[in-house]
């Protein structure tokens, strides 16, 4: 049974372009969101081959007048990739240091009052996670991928809402703990970037 | 229009924390702080022993220090007795913390005070508060302090002995002890008004 | 021997920014009863007192509003929605408003000086009482002792006053001394008032001892000796006093929350 | 540039705006959005599910409240025996783990390369990993012979993987700690001396019962629910109480007598209660001569054991033993001495227990009002399924163990640890020196399923060897322990409230069925025990075993056995039948409640006698702490169950970190204050800690006291992590009792190693903030 979000295929059109309005970079940031960090799929490793990943990132890097992460351009090393994501956001001797829930940074627990709040505000903006989603409502990937999909349909307001009061906390809580604990990887190195990213793209 | 009470035989307690945790339950209370904790005091010497456990929480005083002192009224009394913060008045500033003699109070990280509420919002349904409801020992009874035949009453009429935390703070509590082990009578004899 | 199943919650509630707030309230009730003792008594009332006198107020308050836990609640303008003549904090809500207001009016000059000065006299007086009266109705905490009613606005005027001397408001160094001599006084006789109450109150002094006792008895010393060294050198007398408020005040803020173990 | 990606995140059909606001009650009040009181879950529509909890092995019946998707609260409800409406703290706690960061979220399976405790894994869908397992399995079967391969398994899971489908695969090798770790010295002893085991739910008469002795048992630390209920009743009624125990427990701190004994002495006692009962002509004359066998043999063999002996030996005063002994007899037939739980203490336990049961059979209480009742197992049949190649005789704290005689011949090898000692149930223990020798025959392959091994079974060094030696070692299991890093294949069980599992059914005085049914969905990718059970008996070749399509129709078809069906259960939550609580009821239809040999309470068993052992209870003077050095001695915090609850946030805050008991005199001696932490070493040398130092006058001075369970080192937990002291790592030795197969636990003796550095942990409150 495969991943849900099976990755990215590629379009057409360059993937060097500038982004021009901080809705398209925000959309596209958020997309990176979805797709790494979620279980590692064949999608996210295919990505990262053929480098439309690293185009992204180095995209986003430009647009948000930062310095771009080296790892996407690295070669994926299948299992090490999957056995950092077991070991930061699955499960860990020591405890995971960075759970992959947006609820946690307020509630402190799981599937505390912000994910009953954040499942009605996806439900008044028309969106519900898919039934075979194993994962819990207000995971990173879950919550970014919503973002993306409100940005498609040009609802910007309520988009940069759901990275302000969502997914920008959970970057500013974890990017930290995860550099520390995958100093190299493709996630101690896109985290702290994705975070100057995404607080660039709410200002 | 009850007076609603409560009477914890410490002769039966054995301090096994139940009603601590289903309070934490029932009213989400936060990670860090509490409404109910539970006091283990040993005395004696080997082998001549005595232990005391008793659970502490908010004692929904008759005459509350912490009602008076609140600058907006957030602090407050029921027709039922029960004292209550109501969250959406509260400026968190920590007067009723401080005039509380038994430490009830805690500041809730979301920006308000809070305490226990004697489950009031289990009253409604006539089921009593979850403390009293887990206690395994049957050691806690609940009910109306003016109703000669509630559990509570009957409860303190058959106490060997009664006593309240600090009575010389003259807030009569409506929360008692019943049947301490002599050895820790409290230094100030209690007795309920 | 005692142990514990579960948080109890004997932990601090007030923390440093209260022990600041306590210095700030001194500052702003002291200034304001100086101005409305200005607009009374001078012929030429100086505007800029006033301005300052506003100031500390509007510090004082956003002191308080920030250090609360509530600040983005906006549940502040219950405080003036309601009537709770009981609560200190209450009476110093409207104490402050009430100065912040007619310094205003004092400062842009809008109507009668005399009244507004009156009227302030008042409202001064209550910013500078509630700081006691918020400490002394806690019964369960013996180191708050009524006679705090007394010692927190006379070191509350001192600080103010004090710190006035440092701006040449020479006129004041016989007030200042006089709340040098009585803040002492009152702090002697607050030591004094522990050690013969009851069993709780020999407690908080064995508490506040530990804690910070040689630092307290310095601060008294420290205001007694305003008088000997306010006629030659006013300023650094005025400092020492403040100095000894201060100090005095926020131990017994700091230490003050104890509260002996229930039996 | 855009990525395009497929959406995961269905534009739902509802139309914008379906959330109705709630209108806002409160009079006279601005409507302030920024300051509104938290919506608390009781004012959401809150749905009530019937279950049993799985915080503790007693399986009491809860009432889930559900609302919004997500449990909030549990609570007992009246109609359940066990519950009768109220809770203990670890039942109130268990909500916190269903929604514990930490638990295993996903099938993981160890990177290839990687050491065995490295803790490498990758995610795997379950196809994959059920595959791997079944491969593995069968290999091993073909390589080795299916007995090879060993279950491990505890919790209500248990009837899963501990005996069907081992039986399926043919396997005799299963063990549960709840036998030879936990009850297997007072099941082979009751089986011996009553023909009837004592069963999972103590069969102690507490209402009618005026006079307790518990020697060893802390009720008010374990926190058996009913048995607390029961216990504080019994108090309040006036019954009147005796503890025996070295340590001034909380039952102690209730009784009107505590004795403290020193520590591997009861026996002494027991025996000198039989010689002053039989001295001086206190027992129940007509009882014994309805009931027994052996008195004469046994009034030889007491007739030295006088109170005065026995004071030498157990530092009791004669005349508290005599004087006991008398109250006991005035008391009868309502006096009893419940025989507690945890019962594997010095290598000598079956003896001890039947001089416990031959006291109260002496007061002519068994089977009597106020004594011990007989408890029936309810009737429920079974699911129609072929029969299993070989029955395994794991027992389990609820099945009778015991009778070694009857070794049917199953066409398999018996499992490895047989002949290591009297009893027919295997030992867990006893299971793993077979993984690293191969003698009698080689287990490669291991399934752990809610087993801590290293937290549960003593001599851990030996256990890592042995999991460093399999070829296959799977962990099922709902939190990243320690030993499950270890495992080639980690399977994520749901918790107790997400899941279905068997039907339990509770031998009581009135017995009863208690149905589990999953409350909420489970989270992430967890699957329930009987789901992967099932799954990798298909893929094993066993499906003629598996012959129910799913859990509901095998549950159904079960119940239909008794006229329900699971509708009505599932509304109902627990059934009650009746039961023959007393001798007389058995009488009336002419049945004998007794299975011995001889039909009777043996007294003298002459079993034993056959086997080689002693037919009648001996004492045997434990071996006594080398200087400076104290026997270790562990009991329970009533907030905690064994070490599966120190990753609870809730109960950790009650009860975070267990401390070292030193008796008050004996800490001065050493210099050591409450509060100052050490290190505890054991006799050969292995060291664990820091711990603090309680003081206490609690306890004797030749023995310290540490509450089991804590001590996690490097867990995948973040809040059990390097919390206290562990026990059973200072547990390098046990004594194997050679009757019941039990390992005795209480012969660590630990030196205090001053000077420990007190641990730099995140504080409680804020380690549910999960930061680093």
């Amino acid at each position: 049974m495969q991943g849900l979000v099976e990755g990215f295929e590629n379009l057409a059109d360059d993937p060097g372009a500038p982004y021009g309005t901080t809705g398209e970079a925000l959309g596209a940031a958020c997309q990176v969101v979805a797709a790494a960090y979620r279980a590692p799929c064949d999608g996210l490793l295919d990505d990262l081959r053929s480098g439309r990943l690293a185009a992204v990132t180095d995209a986003l890097a430009a647009w948000a007048g930062v310095s771009a992460p080296e790892a996407p351009h690295a070669l994926p090393d299948a299992d090490a990739l999957r056995a950092a994501h077991v070991a930061l956001f699955v499960s860990r001797a020591g405890g995971v240091p960075a759970p992959p829930y947006v609820g946690m940074v307020r509630d402190r627990e799981l599937m505390g009052p912000t994910v009953r709040r954040l499942r009605e505000e996806l439900a008044r903006l028309g969106l519900r996670p898919r039934t075979d989603w194993r994962e819990l409502p207000d995971h990173v990937a879950a919550v970014a991928e919503a973002v993306d999909l409100l940005l498609e349909r040009g609802r910007v307001a309520a988009a940069t809402g759901l990275v302000a009061s969502y997914l920008a906390p959970w970057f500013d809580r974890y990017a930290e703990a995860v550099a520390v604990n995958d100093a190299g990887g493709l996630y101690g190195e896109i985290t702290p970037f994705l975070r100057l990213v995404l607080d660039e793209a709410t200002r | 229009m009850a007076r609603y009470g409560m009477a914890i035989d410490l002769s039966a307690c054995v301090g096994c924390a139940a009603c601590a945790v289903a309070c934490k339950l029932e009213n989400e209370v936060p990670p860090g702080v509490s409404r109910l904790w539970i006091r283990l005091e040993e005395s004696g010497t080997f082998p001549e022993l005595h232990m005391q456990y008793r659970p502490e929480q908010c004692l929904q005083c008759d005459e509350p220090p912490c009602v008076p002192v609140c600058p907006t009224g957030a602090s407050h009394v029921t027709s039922d007795g029960v004292v209550l913060v109501d969250a959406e008045t509260c400026i968190a500033c920590g007067a009723c913390i401080a005039a509380c003699p038994y430490d009830a109070r805690y500041f809730d990280p979301r920006g308000f005070v809070s305490k226990c509420t004697f489950c009031e919002h289990r009253l409604a349904g006539g089921r009593p508060p979850a403390c009293v409801e887990t206690c395994p020992t049957l050691c806690r009874t609940f009910g109306d302090l003016d109703d000669p035949d509630s559990d509570v009453s009957t409860a303190i009429r058959g106490a060997r002995r009664v006593d309240v935390l600090k009575p010389e703070q003259g807030t009569h509590p409506k929360l008692v002890y019943l049947n301490a082990p002599a050895s820790f009578a409290p230094r100030r004899e209690g007795a309920l008004r | 021997m005692i142990a514990y199943y579960g948080v109890v919650n004997d932990g601090a509630f007030w923390h440093w920014t209260t022990l600041l707030h306590f210095s700030l309230v001194a500052l702003a009730g002291g200034v304001a009863l100086l101005t409305a003792y200005r607009a009374l008594t001078w012929a030429r009332f100086p505007r800029r007192l006033a301005w300052t006198a506003v100031a500390l107020i509007a510090l004082d308050l956003v002191v308080l509003w920030a250090e609360s836990e509530a600040r983005f609640r906006l549940t502040h303008v219950y405080l003036f929605l309601t009537v709770q003549p009981a609560s200190a904090i209450w009476w110093g809500a409207w104490g402050l408003a009430g100065s912040a207001a007619l310094g205003l009016l004092l400062a842009l000059g809008w109507g009668p000086r005399r009244l507004w000065g009156a009227l302030l006299v008042l409202t001064s007086g209550v910013a500078l009482l509630y700081p006691g009266l918020a400490l002394a109705s806690n019964a369960a905490r013996p180191l708050w002792t009524p006679l705090m009613l007394a010692f927190m606005p006379v070191t509350g005027l001192l600080v103010a006053w004090g710190l006035a001397l440092l701006f040449r408001q020479n006129d004041l160094r016989p007030a200042v001394a006089g709340l040098g001599v009585s803040g002492a006084l009152l702090g002697g006789l607050y030591l004094v008032g522990l050690a013969f109450g009851g069993l709780d109150a020999r407690a908080g002094l064995g508490e506040l001892w530990r804690e910070g006792g040689p630092a307290f008895v310095v601060a008294l010393a420290a205001m007694l000796a305003t008088p000997a060294l306010v006629r030659r050198w006013p300023a650094a007398a005025g400092l020492i006093a403040v100095a000894g408020a201060i100090l005095a005040r926020t131990l017994i803020v700091h230490i003050g929350a104890f509260m002996p173990p229930s039996m | 540039m855009r990525l395009k990606r497929r959406a995961f995140l269905k534009l739902s059909a509802a139309s914008v705006g379906a959330m109705m606001l709630a209108p806002e009650a409160g009079a006279l009040k601005l409507p302030n959005p920024l300051a509104r009181a938290p919506r608390a879950w009781y004012q959401g529509d809150v749905r009530t599910v019937l279950t049993y909890c799985e915080n503790c092995f007693w399986k009491c019946g809860v009432r889930a409240s559900v609302e919004g998707g997500r449990v909030w609260k549990v609570d007992g409800y009246a109609a359940n025996p066990k519950s009768r409406g109220r809770l203990c703290p670890r039942g109130q706690g268990a909500v916190a783990q269903t929604y514990d960061p930490d638990r295993l979220k996903r099938p993981l399976i160890r990177l290839e390369g990687s050491e065995r405790g490295e803790g490498k894994y990758r995610e795997a869908s379950w196809d994959e990993a059920l595959g791997v397992v079944a491969a593995g399995m069968l290999a091993i079967k073909e390589k080795y012979g299916s007995e090879s391969m060993a279950f491990f398994a505890h919790g209500s899971g248990d009837t899963w993987f501990g005996d069907y489908l081992p039986a399926a695969f043919a396997t005799p090798n299963v063990g549960k700690p709840s036998v030879s770790l936990c009850t297997s010295p007072r099941e082979t002893a009751a089986q011996w001396t009553f023909g009837r085991g004592i069963g999972g739910h103590e069969p102690v008469d507490w209402e009618n019962t005026d006079y307790i002795v518990l020697i060893g048992h802390h009720i008010g630390e374990d926190t058996h629910n009913t048995q607390l209920q029961d216990f504080s009743m019994a108090l309040k009624r006036g019954a009147r109480l005796v503890v025996v125990d070295p340590r001034f427990s909380v039952a102690a701190s209730k009784a009107d007598r505590w004795l403290p004994i020193k520590p591997g002495t009861d026996t002494a006692l027991l025996l000198a209660w039989l010689n002053v009962l039989v001295s001086e002509e206190l027992y129940d004359r007509a009882y014994v001569e309805a009931y027994t066998t052996g008195f004469d043999a046994l009034a030889a063999h007491v007739a030295p054991f006088t109170p005065e002996w026995a004071s030498g030996i157990t530092d009791l005063d004669a005349g508290v033993i005599r004087v006991v002994a008398r109250e006991l007899a005035a008391h009868a037939p309502r006096a009893v001495l419940p025989p507690g739980r945890h019962t594997v203490w010095y290598g000598n336990d079956t003896q001890r227990m039947r001089a416990l049961y031959l006291v109260n059979a002496l007061l002519g209480n068994y089977g009597v009002e106020g004594g011990f009742y007989l408890a029936q197992p309810p009737y429920i049949g079974a699911y129609p399924h072929p029969a299993f190649p070989l029955e395994p005789s794991s027992g389990g704290c609820s099945g009778a163990s015991g009778d070694a005689a009857a070794t049917i011949d199953t066409g398999f090898r018996p499992s490895v640890d047989r002949g290591t000692f009297f009893a027919k149930t295997t030992a867990v223990q006893e299971l793993i020196p077979a993984m690293i020798t191969g003698e009698p025959y080689r287990i490669a392959g291991l399934v752990a399923y809610g087993v801590n091994l290293f937290h549960s079974i003593p001599d851990v060094a030996r256990t890592r060897q042995a999991l460093k030696a399999l070829d296959l070692y799977v962990a099922i299991d709902v939190l990243p322990m320690d030993h499950v890093m270890w495992a080639d294949v980690i399977l994520p069980e749901a918790t107790y409230l997400e899941r279905y599992d068997d039907l339990v059914a509770i031998a009581h005085k009135t017995p009863f069925i208690e149905l589990r049914q999953p409350a909420v969905e489970p989270m992430w990718d967890t699957k329930p025990g009987w789901w992967i059970a099932r799954e990798l008996g298909l893929r094993l070749g066993l499906e003629e075993y598996f012959n129910w399509p799913d859990i509901e129709s095998y549950l159904d078809t079960r119940l239909r056995s008794i006229g329900s069906s699971l509708e009505k259960a599932r509304q109902q939550g627990t059934i009650v039948q009746g039961g023959r609580p007393y001798l007389a009821d058995w009488e009336k239809r002419h049945l004998n409640p007794f299975g011995t040999p001889s039909g009777r309470i043996e007294l003298a068993s002459q079993t034993f006698a056959d086997a080689g052992f002693d037919p009648l209870p001996v004492f045997e003077a434990p071996e006594e702490p080398p200087e400076g050095s104290y026997r270790l001695l562990y009991g329970r915090s009533p907030v905690h169950t064994f070490a599966k609850t120190q990753n609870n946030w809730v109960l950790m805050e009650m009860h975070g970190e267990n401390s070292v008991w030193v008796n008050a005199a004996e800490a001065r001696r050493l210099g050591l204050d409450s509060g100052d932490y050490v290190w505890l070493e054991n006799q050969q040398g292995v060291r664990d800690g820091p711990v603090a130092v309680y003081a206490t006058e609690r306890l004797r001075p030749d023995c310290v006291y540490v509450v089991h369970g804590f001590g996690h080192r490097a867990p995948g937990m973040k809040i059990a992590d390097g919390r206290g002291v562990s026990d059973t790592a200072l547990m390098s030795r046990y004594r194997l009792d050679p009757i019941s197969g039990g390992a005795g636990m209480h012969v660590t003796f630990v030196k205090l190693v001053p000077g420990a550095p007190k641990p730099r942990l995140p504080r409680l409150g804020k380690l549910a903030e999960r930061s680093v």
